[in-house]
């Protein structure tokens, strides 16, 4: 007796706490195990002065020498520890990662929300820019960036922060217009909610369980970026990096295995645990996230 | 309805186009979604529309109650505009007036308890805050025949007609004149169907409601509905009570649709099927002007039916009709 | 009188489920169809009707237990290999699905998608010309206008009715001895409805495929069934002709469900709903599955679990207290 | 359909046309806004007064900025890139001279990581659940969290350092220069490496992608139906799941276009490979800096178009977007 009947939708979304939960219950590993590595990586970087004795910037006498017990990952060309200039490292990287990470993921939150929310021009112009970043060669436009502005922290930090917002900008706006259609926005403005309740209380909370995942794989997206700034010589040589370190591992690639095997396990651990982390988080192996339709 | 007595809603002259494209190097494509659209709703009356998918009903209900702006044309209950309603004045509006929706599952916002999406209308609208706010929410849950203990549940630990029972307690909770229902039970169960519409009926009758009930199941529409209005294609093809347009509908699309329905009688169904026999497979295609439904009515054999739209008329039957041969 | 073209008996569908009683969505459901029989299956959603239905063609979702016995003209089904099972699958038994909008693969051409159909059971493997001729030939039986230049559109070029039509014609392009039609007409208008209902119709009466239908819709069975299946919770509760059931049903269900139904034939009483919700599939419930809801349940309905047992000529019931047939309908 | 496909092309390349000029305008105002002289930017370190005089001059830097930025503009367009100051030829003939050698690297490895990163998606999404799906999807994971450069170092370490079974470094070997086929050969044996350590980050990319969008395309009707006409689990897969997961794919393939163009950089840096990579790098030591925005500025033409490709080729695999 129907006309047409307009099937119930289930959007993914609505039930998404449930499949979040559903996921990490199905392979607890992977998330636990990332937030593991992480949390191993950030205790390294913090505790550094209680793990090691060792100044990273100290010349030494013994240099490129193998691992020993006094220099568990060995010395480099100038007699420095590299155990130390790892852990120290950590700081940086992780540091620039974090920093860049809060930039790029508040860009991309606020400018997913807006476009997303209102809509109409403001939403084509948006994403006509964000496509445009989107497509650029982020990489090498901070190449060539930090090498005509000068290199160091804040310059690394602001550039890849800048950079990278597009990714998280472009799935918030997706969330947000499907959740923008959804009935129960309309119920809430008959309620009497104005754009600013709409945005905070009805429609932020449905975003904000994607800004973990986010966060967590912009954070190793940035740590990946500097490293390779660092490694093509970008980085800044006061404050050694892991990419830096590497980048200097490089010219002893030949002679000394342990100056890029052990910055490298550090860099490869810290972004395997943030990846594994928002993963688990977004509840599936590999977020679709970045496809354009 | 009683002549003397103005309309609780009149709507005139609506129109609601929607323009897809329109980007940079995409071809606009203006989508004529309500075209000139009047009718009026009594005090107390419930005014059943009926169409097919994309005959533009849902978006006529959501331009009555001001969720869409009318690209022309103007919507007054009891005498208040809708359109150009702001700020204070949408609030003052959505005090009166309320909507019930389609989709139990994207109707409610999944992180907000039952009680926080009950008590939003309340705070909002300054009507009532904390222990007061609380005991509202109760008597509007028992109305709809949910115990106070859901209050604290989310939306996901209810079943769909339950859930439909959470959307028209916070319609209720503001005390509204007006509600206009959208769909409200196409999406459940059949036996959940008719609680619902009982539900809907006893509120009618303890609050002195007034509805517009969007279906696309004519016989739920002719169980509810005082009168019936019947769109295609935007415009309204016929109006009139519920029973003189299912005893003797004007409009040859209205025609068409009461034919297709099967009946759950087997008897009854056989009888209609050798009435409809003859139906014809129809190919709906695009009409530049001219009536609307022209392309796929059996009747349109005059050259007028093809150039000029028929305005909708009072016909001897007390029908309102748009049709240029109605009968 | 001929031997049954398909032949279920004691069917059971269930989902295991880690340190839990696994969940049964179907349980002992048992019927016939004839050859050129059309029989509905009339349920609401969690019925267990769509599984049943699906069980046919073995097209479960993968974690689902299927048990029981499953005969296509005296071959079991489930012990088939899976090349025989593909044999069968759009040859001898085809289906038609819920949602002509998703139903068809968006990338691919309309006419190609028929002719897949076609060539996978061709053992005449004909050329490409007579294949196009073949599904032209299929799109005009379903009534599409123009068949040999709409062959060549992709899905989203075509309404919905017209979807549904073209996906009839892809499930009966091997003239197949039974097909399987779930919600065929669910998400389409009502006058797109009573066409492909009209389309079914013919098909059954011009080829003598025997038609089994899946639907909600009470009215949809009145049309086109001759007999109907009523499922509640898994369980087959009554089975019979559809004059009778329809018009004097015997199961207080099948009673409460025709009474909930507003007619369009007459004007508005009170409807008689239906207290409560079907019962959840994972957590077991004792006796009548229909108890908790049924205004003349007894001690022992709660207790024991009837039989579908006959009730008269080809019409049997799940009940321990039969309603009056005359009596129901006087009511 | 090659008229509507022509028609579609043009549009993409009239939306491409506008970031080329953003991209022209960015290096331009980057270069003025850069701490110090342009001209001595462009000149590099301690440059002869002769020489700084010429790029002046060259750059007409002694006039207006909007005049200075159309001339920049209209010798961009054309490919005059300027001069470089290390080599003093100019930077298009020495970026053309290197092109080729990235374009081998990066399309043999795009061409390995697109079949194995299809097979290992495809194959993960349909045992979706499984001990092997877990395991791929994890060694995915895994090779798209490891930095190339580190993979490619690696690699030397085991390969060539240890083991001695592959050249360490440099595209033909450095003794003896081979002539024909042996010269093909000798070069293939130089590429294994660095083909190797690009097409690791880019084969678990698509893998992860595809994977994705496999295990959303044979949860529809569309599979459930072909399956329900008879065909066989192989014919769903790829006839049906995988014509729609392909606009992902090749999305996707487009889109991460940019890395896989820095991760070309890094990997020609690691392997001593005589490409564009290479390019950036020597010109970032020297502070050639009329040859870093050349090769930027050419780098992301190549980036722009391949997308441009990329979006036709969605358009062709689905007909939805064709508009």
């Amino acid at each position: 007796m129907t006309l047409a009947s307009p099937l119930p939708t289930r959007p993914a979304w609505v039930t998404r706490p449930l499949t979040v939960l559903a996921a990490v219950r199905r392979q607890p590993a992977a998330g636990v195990m990332g937030a593991l590595l992480v949390l191993v990586t950030i205790l390294g970087a913090l505790l550094a002065p209680f793990l090691t004795a060792a100044d990273p910037l100290a010349l030494g006498s013994d240099t490129l020498a193998e691992p020993s017990w006094a220099h568990p990952f060995g010395t480099d060309d100038l007699g420095r520890d590299v155990l130390a200039r790892v852990l120290y490292g950590g700081r940086v990287s992780l540091g620039i990662g974090l920093f860049s990470a809060a930039i790029s993921v508040g860009l991309g939150m606020t400018i997913g929300m807006v476009a997303g929310f209102f809509g109409g021009l403001l939403d084509e112009v948006l994403m006509r820019i964000t496509e445009a970043f989107q497509i650029l060669p982020k990489l090498l436009v901070a190449v060539v960036v930090v090498s005509l502005i000068g290199s160091g922290l804040l310059n690394e930090i602001l550039v890849i922060g800048l950079l990278s917002w597009p990714a998280t900008a472009r799935i918030v706006r997706g969330r947000v217009q499907v959740i923008r259609h959804e009935e129960f926005i309309a119920a809430a403005e008959m309620s009497g909610a104005g754009p600013v309740r709409l945005l905070a209380r009805h429609i932020a909370p449905n975003v904000l369980s994607f800004l973990l995942v986010s966060a967590s794989l912009q954070v190793a997206s940035a740590i990946m970026s500097e490293s390779f700034l660092s490694f093509l010589g970008l980085g800044d040589p006061e404050h050694p990096s892991w990419g830096l370190l590497l980048q200097q591992g490089q010219l002893f690639l030949q002679q000394a295995w342990w100056l890029t095997t052990f910055p490298g396990l550090a860099l490869a651990m810290t972004v395997l645990g943030l990846n594994l982390l928002g993963d688990g988080l977004s509840g599936s192996h590999a977020a679709p996230a970045r496809s354009r339709r | 309805m009683t002549a003397a007595e103005a309309p609780l809603v009149s709507v005139t002259a609506i129109r609601r186009h929607f323009v897809s494209g329109g980007g940079l190097l995409a071809r606009r494509k203006v989508t004529r979604a309500v075209d000139d659209v009047s009718f009026g709703i009594a005090a107390g009356e419930t005014l059943g529309l009926v169409g097919e998918s994309g005959s533009g009903k849902s978006t006529l209900g959501r331009v009555i109650v001001g969720l869409l702006a009318a690209t022309s044309g103007q919507v007054a209950i009891a005498g208040q505009a809708v359109g150009g309603a702001r700020g204070g004045a949408r609030r003052a509006l959505w005090r009166r007036v309320q909507m019930v929706f389609q989709d139990p599952y994207s109707s409610l916002n999944p992180r907000l308890t039952v009680r926080d999406t009950l008590a939003e209308p309340l705070r909002n609208f300054g009507i009532a805050r904390g222990a007061d706010a609380d005991r509202r929410i109760r008597e509007a849950l028992d109305a709809c025949g949910l115990p106070a203990s859901a209050m604290t549940r989310h939306p996901r630990e209810f079943s769909g007609g339950q859930r439909q029972r959470i959307g028209i307690a916070r319609a209720l909770i503001v005390r509204p004149d007006f509600i206009v229902a959208d769909e409200p039970v196409s999406a459940l169960d059949v036996s959940i169907q008719a609680q619902i519409i009982n539900l809907l009926q006893d509120l009618k009758a303890a609050f002195g409601l007034t509805y517009l009930f969007i279906a696309h199941d004519l016989a739920v529409v002719r169980h509810v509905s005082d009168r019936v209005a019947v769109m295609y294609r935007g415009k309204l093809v016929e109006t009139a009570s519920a029973e003189m347009l299912y005893a003797r509908p004007a409009h040859p699309y209205t025609q068409l649709l009461l034919r297709s329905v099967p009946m759950p009688d087997p008897r009854a169904e056989a009888e209609r099927r050798k009435r409809t026999a003859a139906s014809e497979i129809a190919h709906p295609q695009a009409t530049a002007g001219g009536c609307p439904f022209h392309a796929r009515c059996p009747k349109a054999r005059f050259p007028l039916c093809g150039e000029q739209a028929p305005p909708l008329a009072a016909h001897a039957s007390g029908h309102r009709v748009a049709c240029h041969f109605p009968g | 009188m001929s031997a049954p073209l398909l032949s279920i008996r004691e069917l059971g569908v269930s989902f295991p489920r880690k340190e839990a009683p696994s969940t049964t969505v179907v349980e002992g459901v048992s019927f016939d169809i004839m050859p050129g029989e059309i029989v509905g299956i009339v349920g609401e959603s969690g019925s267990g009707k769509s599984m049943t239905a699906r069980s046919v063609l073995r097209l479960l979702p993968k974690s689902a237990e299927l048990s029981g016995s499953i005969r296509f003209r005296g071959r079991e089904i489930p012990e088939m290999t899976d090349e025989e099972i593909r044999d069968m699958r759009g040859a001898l038994v085809s289906m038609v699905f819920q949602d002509p909008m998703t139903s068809f693969n968006p990338v691919l051409r309309i006419g190609d998608q028929i002719g897949e159909a076609i060539a996978l059971h061709d053992r005449a493997r004909r050329g490409r010309r007579a294949l196009r001729d073949r599904v032209a030939k299929l799109l005009a039986l379903v009534g599409i206008a123009d068949p040999a230049e709409r062959a060549r559109s992709y899905p989203h070029e075509f309404s919905g009715g017209m979807r549904q039509r073209a996906l009839t014609a892809m499930a009966v392009a091997n003239s197949p001895a039974l097909l399987i039609a779930d919600e065929p007409t669910t998400a389409l208008d009502v006058t797109v409805q009573d066409q492909v209902l009209s389309l079914l119709r013919e098909l059954n009466e011009n080829s003598g495929t025997a038609i089994l239908l899946i639907t909600h819709n009470i009215a949809v069975v009145a049309s086109l069934c001759r007999r109907v299946i009523v499922m509640y919770a898994g369980r087959v509760i009554e089975d019979g002709p559809t004059d009778e059931v329809l018009t004097a049903p015997r199961h207080p269900y099948t009673w409460s469900l025709l009474q909930s139904v507003p007619r369009i034939d007459q004007a508005g009483t009170r409807l008689t709903a239906i207290k409560g919700q079907p019962p959840d599939p994972a957590t077991p419930l004792a006796g009548c599955k229909f108890h908790p809801r049924c205004p003349w349940a007894e001690q022992r309905c709660g207790e024991q679990e009837p039989a579908l047992s006959p009730i008269g000529e080809a019409h049997g019931v799940r009940c321990w207290l039969p309603m009056n047939g005359i009596a129901a309908a006087a009511q | 359909m090659l008229p509507a496909l022509l028609r579609l092309s043009l549009r993409r390349a009239l939306l491409a046309l506008p970031l080329v000029l953003a991209v022209i305008a960015f290096t331009f105002f980057l270069i003025r806004l850069a701490p110090g002289d342009p001209a001595a930017i462009l000149a590099g370190e301690a440059p002869t007064p002769e020489f700084l005089a010429q790029v002046r001059a060259e750059y007409g830097l002694d006039q207006p900025a909007w005049r200075q930025f159309v001339a920049f503009l209209g010798k961009a367009m054309t490919g005059d890139f300027g001069t470089s100051i290390y080599s003093k030829q100019p930077v298009f003939t020495v970026i053309l001279e290197r092109f080729p050698a990235t374009v081998l690297l990066t399309g043999t490895a795009m061409v390995i990581a697109s079949l194995i990163g299809i097979l290992l998606g495809a194959a993960s999404a349909r045992r979706a659940g499984s001990r092997a799906d877990a395991l791929i999807s994890a060694a995915s994971l895994v090779g798209y969290s490891l930095p190339g450069f580190w993979v490619g170092q690696l690699l030397i370490l085991l390969f060539a350092v240890s083991l001695n079974w592959l050249p360490a470094g440099g595209m033909v070997a450095a003794r003896g220069s081979y002539t024909g086929w042996r010269h093909v050969e000798d070069v293939a044996f130089h590429m294994v490496l660095p083909v190797a350590t690009l097409a690791v980050f880019l084969l678990t990319m698509i893998a992860r992608f595809t994977r994705a969008a496999m295990v959303e395309a044979l949860d529809q009707d569309y599979v459930l139906v072909a399956e329900a006409k008879g065909a066989s689990r192989r014919r769903v897969l790829w006839n049906h799941a995988f014509r729609n997961a392909a606009v992902t794919t090749v999305t996707v393939i487009g889109l991460e276009f940019g890395m896989v163009l820095a991760g070309a950089v890094v990997v020609e840096i690691v392997f001593s490979w005589p490409g564009l990579g290479r390019l950036f790098y020597d010109a970032i030591h020297r502070r050639d800096f009329a040859l870093l925005t050349g090769a930027f500025m050419f780098s992301s033409l190549v980036v722009i178009v391949v997308n441009m490709v990329s979006d036709i080729g969605c358009a062709m695999l689905d007909p939805r977007i064709r508009r």
